[in-house]
């Protein structure tokens, strides 16, 4: 069929990311999906291969299976448990979506769900929450909190974990009056809660390399397409540092991104920074030189940060502040959903 | 009865009804927004009419003049509208108009 | 002219029609959009009338009022994105019987009336006229409405800001 | 009726130059497009998939509705002598689509990013009639014909080159793209789009294309003389060939805006309102008012 081999030829892909997963397997894939051109999906319904990395734990298997329920077919999922089977793996899913048929005989290439549990460790089902599609808002509660002192309508939503930028098995339960944010916790799939205080910079990336996997975020999310891309090269190649120093001053001098990162607080103490512009110059000029690293704050603290700002805005700060989710929320209580205090309507 | 009689007496019938929907919901609704949405549909067949008027009528100029004029009238009652709308739900919270008559009462 | 009184009856069917759909759906967003699809088919007419630009305006005008309708509506309505059941009314019999009353009398004054009806004048363009009526002999109508305009900004922003 | 294959065309076009500049194939279009049409659609729990494709729908009808008064060379499809008002009304229609698009799924990244068409189009709103209603004004007309015609002489970018900006960044604005892309923003998953799979996601997308195709092609009769050539190149060197002017100044356009976006990242609302109505709106007005003074004098 035509359409299925024009389909193989630029995929879009989910990946779909735990919180523990090996940074090298995550970096990997990033840079062989660049490589192969093939898109990032930005939600469940743009992807045509949902990619699960590492071992996901019973918690965010429940996620898989909710948000494989929703991709459209023709549809491929596949497992990239470490980073040797990836390029095999990759082959096989566009193998996968190219024969109208899905192939029952590799493991890694599964195109019915029936078949999908091979793919999953076992786990507590019983606990199945599904975390990425949005509830249904049933009937809002009266907001806490919002600018106007209006206390309108107020939605509880999970963000996370499948979103396109965001921190690896992260879920944030939000609190939305239209689209700001009103209240915020954080949540990581699989990983105790109290685990430890964060890892203050102790990334296994290195000083460089974790500011240019921050600012490809930020940069992504901001749809500056071209420095994204830069930046996620200059992460993945080992660069010069001159060639480091040089991309810091490029986004420095570029007014436009400044303009649009400007005007966002950074509340909470989770960094040194007040603002997120703050933020991002302080990741874009240290590239190249002898700071320590950028200080990685837990994922309560940054998720803590999002509140009071418009959910873009929100997005822009978490990515910036890019909390290490290996280590859990954070020392915070665990997440209880809110208390329906107040029917309207 | 001549053609150009035909064509206004027809767009005025649709003007009319119109109008009567529109009281209808003005008058039954409770929401504040879904009354405003009947004042509009009152506006609307009153636009039709004057634009019959104005075609039928060998073109006065004060039909397209009044044209402008209910244009206005209806940003100005939607604007004024959801100002009280708001008042009414700041003070109250409600925004249907029988639970502000019962907790002024 | 024949054209006319089919594009004038079906269009005047439209309006009227999703008119009445307005307060018979159960979701805010659909009766918003009947709202609006009955503006256009008066718009429509109204350009059928030789009235291309209050036509026009009218569609442009109306299409951004339900936008702005839309920010009332999230912010005033229930939930925002779902079809709940929607039936908010009191006294509906009243209502109805006060709407056929009006559209009984009107449409009998309608009919019986001797208009008259010199027919559509070859006159030049009517955008032209209108604007040099507005700027001319209805001076004082367009300096009303400015001023009304004006006094709604100050009115509603007076009443719909917070005092605390 | 050529004119909507047409503009599908053109829109393809402009998304494969985009994709050139994005360093992929010029046939991501077309493999995009075969792409989505074999991808099955989708529904969201408690949707009103109805309404939702109304708006979907409406999207590239609106695009082609615009550009039908849009002359492509020296005659429109339809010489609407209100044609400027009528393209400036078909625009705004397009943000009810996106709403309702973004509305429809039931789900709330969906409805985020419909919501930010609000901010979006009452920020860019002002400042783009102001710059549309200028070349009207000194043409004193409300025909995009008669308003390529007033250039013989003087190209309005020339003379009111605040204007034509201004333009360009509504034409952006209008499509919700580039700079403007809030509405189907990363951030949100794809935002209005984010629920949407198939064809419902391909009416979106290329409806976007097939908008910002049409608003650039109006910049052609508003703001670079229509179909004429250059007054500066003395006779025309392919005579009788207005519809060649115009593609060649609508590729330049086109362009302009590929670069617009290369340049501008994604803003959000609350920092382009703040730049509408503290920057655009009083350059608009003056832009306005300037042109209306040397019109009068």
């Amino acid at each position: 069929m035509v359409l299925r081999s024009v389909l193989a030829r630029r995929p879009h892909v989910l990946t779909i990311t735990p919180a523990t997963v090996d940074l090298g397997l995550r970096l990997a894939v990033e840079a062989e999906l660049a490589r192969r051109r093939w898109p990032e999906a930005s939600a469940p319904v743009d992807a045509d291969v949902a990619l699960v990395l590492g071992t996901p734990g019973p918690r965010l298997a429940a996620v898989v299976r909710s948000v494989w329920a929703t991709v459209p077919a023709p549809r491929v999922l596949v497992a990239v448990p470490t980073a040797g089977v990836l390029r095999s793996a990759l082959d096989d899913a566009a193998a996968g979506l190219r024969s109208s048929r899905p192939r029952g005989s590799r493991a890694s290439s599964l195109s019915l769900d029936a078949s999908n549990d091979a793919l999953l460790p076992d786990g507590d089902w019983a606990d199945h929450r599904e975390v990425d599609v949005p509830p249904e808002p049933q009937m809002a509660d009266l907001a806490f909190y919002d600018r106007d002192g209006l206390a309108l309508d107020a939605l509880h939503v999970a963000l996370g974990p499948v979103l396109p930028h965001w921190p690896a098995g992260l879920v944030a339960h939000v609190t939305l009056a239209g689209d700001l944010v009103t209240d915020a916790h954080a949540e990581v799939l699989d990983v105790p809660a109290s685990v430890g205080p964060g890892s203050r910079g102790r990334s296994p990336l290195g000083p460089d390399r974790t500011r240019l996997d921050v600012l490809t975020r930020v940069l992504g999310l901001l749809g500056a397409d071209h420095l994204a891309a830069r930046a996620r090269h200059l992460r993945d190649h080992d660069p010069e540092p001159g060639e480091l120093t040089a991309f810091g001053r490029r986004l420095h001098r570029n007014r436009p991104v400044r303009w649009a990162v400007r005007d966002v607080p950074l509340v909470g103490g989770a960094v040194e920074e007040r603002t997120l512009a703050d933020r991002v110059a302080h990741l874009a000029g240290a590239l190249g030189g002898s700071l320590p690293p950028p200080v990685r704050p837990t994922a309560e603290k940054a998720v803590q940060a999002m509140v009071g700002l418009e959910l873009g805005a929100a997005r822009l700060v978490l990515a910036a502040l890019d909390p290490d989710t290996t280590l859990g929320a954070g020392p915070v209580a665990a997440f209880a959903p809110p208390e329906v205090t107040h029917h309207h309507h | 009865m001549s053609t150009t009689e035909l064509v206004l007496r027809l767009a005025l019938t649709a003007a009319a009804a119109l109008i009567a929907t529109g009281l209808y919901g003005a008058l039954s609704q409770q929401s504040v927004v879904m009354i405003m949405m009947g004042l509009e549909l009152v506006v609307n067949g009153l636009l039709l009419a004057a634009g019959a008027f104005w075609w039928a009528g060998g073109a006065p100029v004060v039909a397209s003049v009044l044209i402008v004029v209910l244009v206005t009238v209806m940003a100005v009652e939607m604007a004024m509208g959801f100002a009280v709308a708001l008042a009414l739900y700041r003070a109250r919270q409600v925004d249907l108009t029988d639970d502000a008559a019962e907790l002024a009462g | 002219m024949t054209a006319l009184v089919a594009v004038v009856g079906a269009l005047g069917a439209v309006a009227v029609v999703t008119g009445l759909l307005v307060f018979t759906v159960n979701s805010m967003a659909r009766a918003t959009f009947l709202l609006l699809a009955s503006f256009v088919a008066v718009g429509a007419v109204l350009i059928g009338f030789g009235l291309g630009y209050l036509g026009t305006v009218v569609i442009l005008m109306m299409t951004i009022e339900m936008m702005i309708m839309v920010v009332f509506m999230v912010m005033l309505m229930m939930n925002p994105a779902g079809l709940m059941p929607m039936t908010m009314v009191h006294n509906r019999r009243g209502s109805w019987a006060i709407a056929l009353v009006v559209f009984g009398l009107l449409t009998t004054g309608v009919w019986l009336v001797p208009f008259p009806t010199p027919g559509p004048a070859a006159v030049g363009d009517p955008t032209l006229a209108l604007g040099d009526a507005l700027m001319g002999g209805q001076m004082l109508t367009m300096m009303t409405l400015g001023l009304a305009l004006l006094a709604t900004i100050v009115g509603t922003v007076a009443v719909a800001v917070s005092r605390r | 009726m050529v004119l909507a294959p047409g503009l599908v065309l053109v829109a393809g076009l402009a998304a494969g130059l985009k994709a050139v500049t994005a360093g992929e194939s010029p046939a991501t279009p077309a493999v995009e497009t075969l792409r989505l049409l074999g991808k099955q659609r989708r529904r969201t729990p408690d949707d009103d998939p109805g309404l939702a494709r109304v708006g979907l729908a409406l999207l590239p009808v609106a695009a082609v509705l615009a550009l039908a008064v849009v002359p492509l060379g020296d005659r429109a499809p339809v010489d609407l002598d209100v044609g400027v008002v009528w393209f400036n009304a078909m625009e705004v229609v397009a943000w009810f689509a996106v709403w309702v698009a973004g509305w429809g799924p039931n789900a709330v990244t969906s409805l985020a990013g419909g919501y930010r068409v609000l901010p979006l189009g009452l920020a860019y709103e002002v400042p783009h009639m102001l710059a549309i209603i200028t070349p009207a004004i000194a043409a004193g007309s409300l025909s995009p014909v008669a308003i390529a015609a007033a250039q013989q002489d003087l190209w309005y970018a020339v003379w009111m080159p605040a204007a034509f900006v201004l333009y360009l960044v509504s034409v952006a604005a209008m499509a919700f793209w580039g700079p403007f892309a809030a509405p189907l923003g990363r951030d949100l998953a794809g935002g209005a789009a984010a629920e949407h799979a198939g064809l419902d996601r391909l009416l979106l997308l290329a409806g976007r294309w097939m908008l910002l195709t049409a608003a650039a092609a109006m910049a052609v009769p508003l703001f670079l003389g229509g179909g004429a050539p250059p007054p500066i190149t003395g006779p025309d060197p392919f005579p009788g060939l207005p519809a060649l002017w115009f593609g060649v100044k609508l590729a330049v356009v086109l362009g302009l805006l590929l670069a617009l976006r290369r340049a501008v990242p994604m803003l959000r609302m609350a920092r382009f309102a703040t730049l509408a109505w503290v920057v655009l709106v009083p350059l608009a007005v003056a832009q306005a008012l300037v042109v209306t003074l040397v019109v009068l004098a």
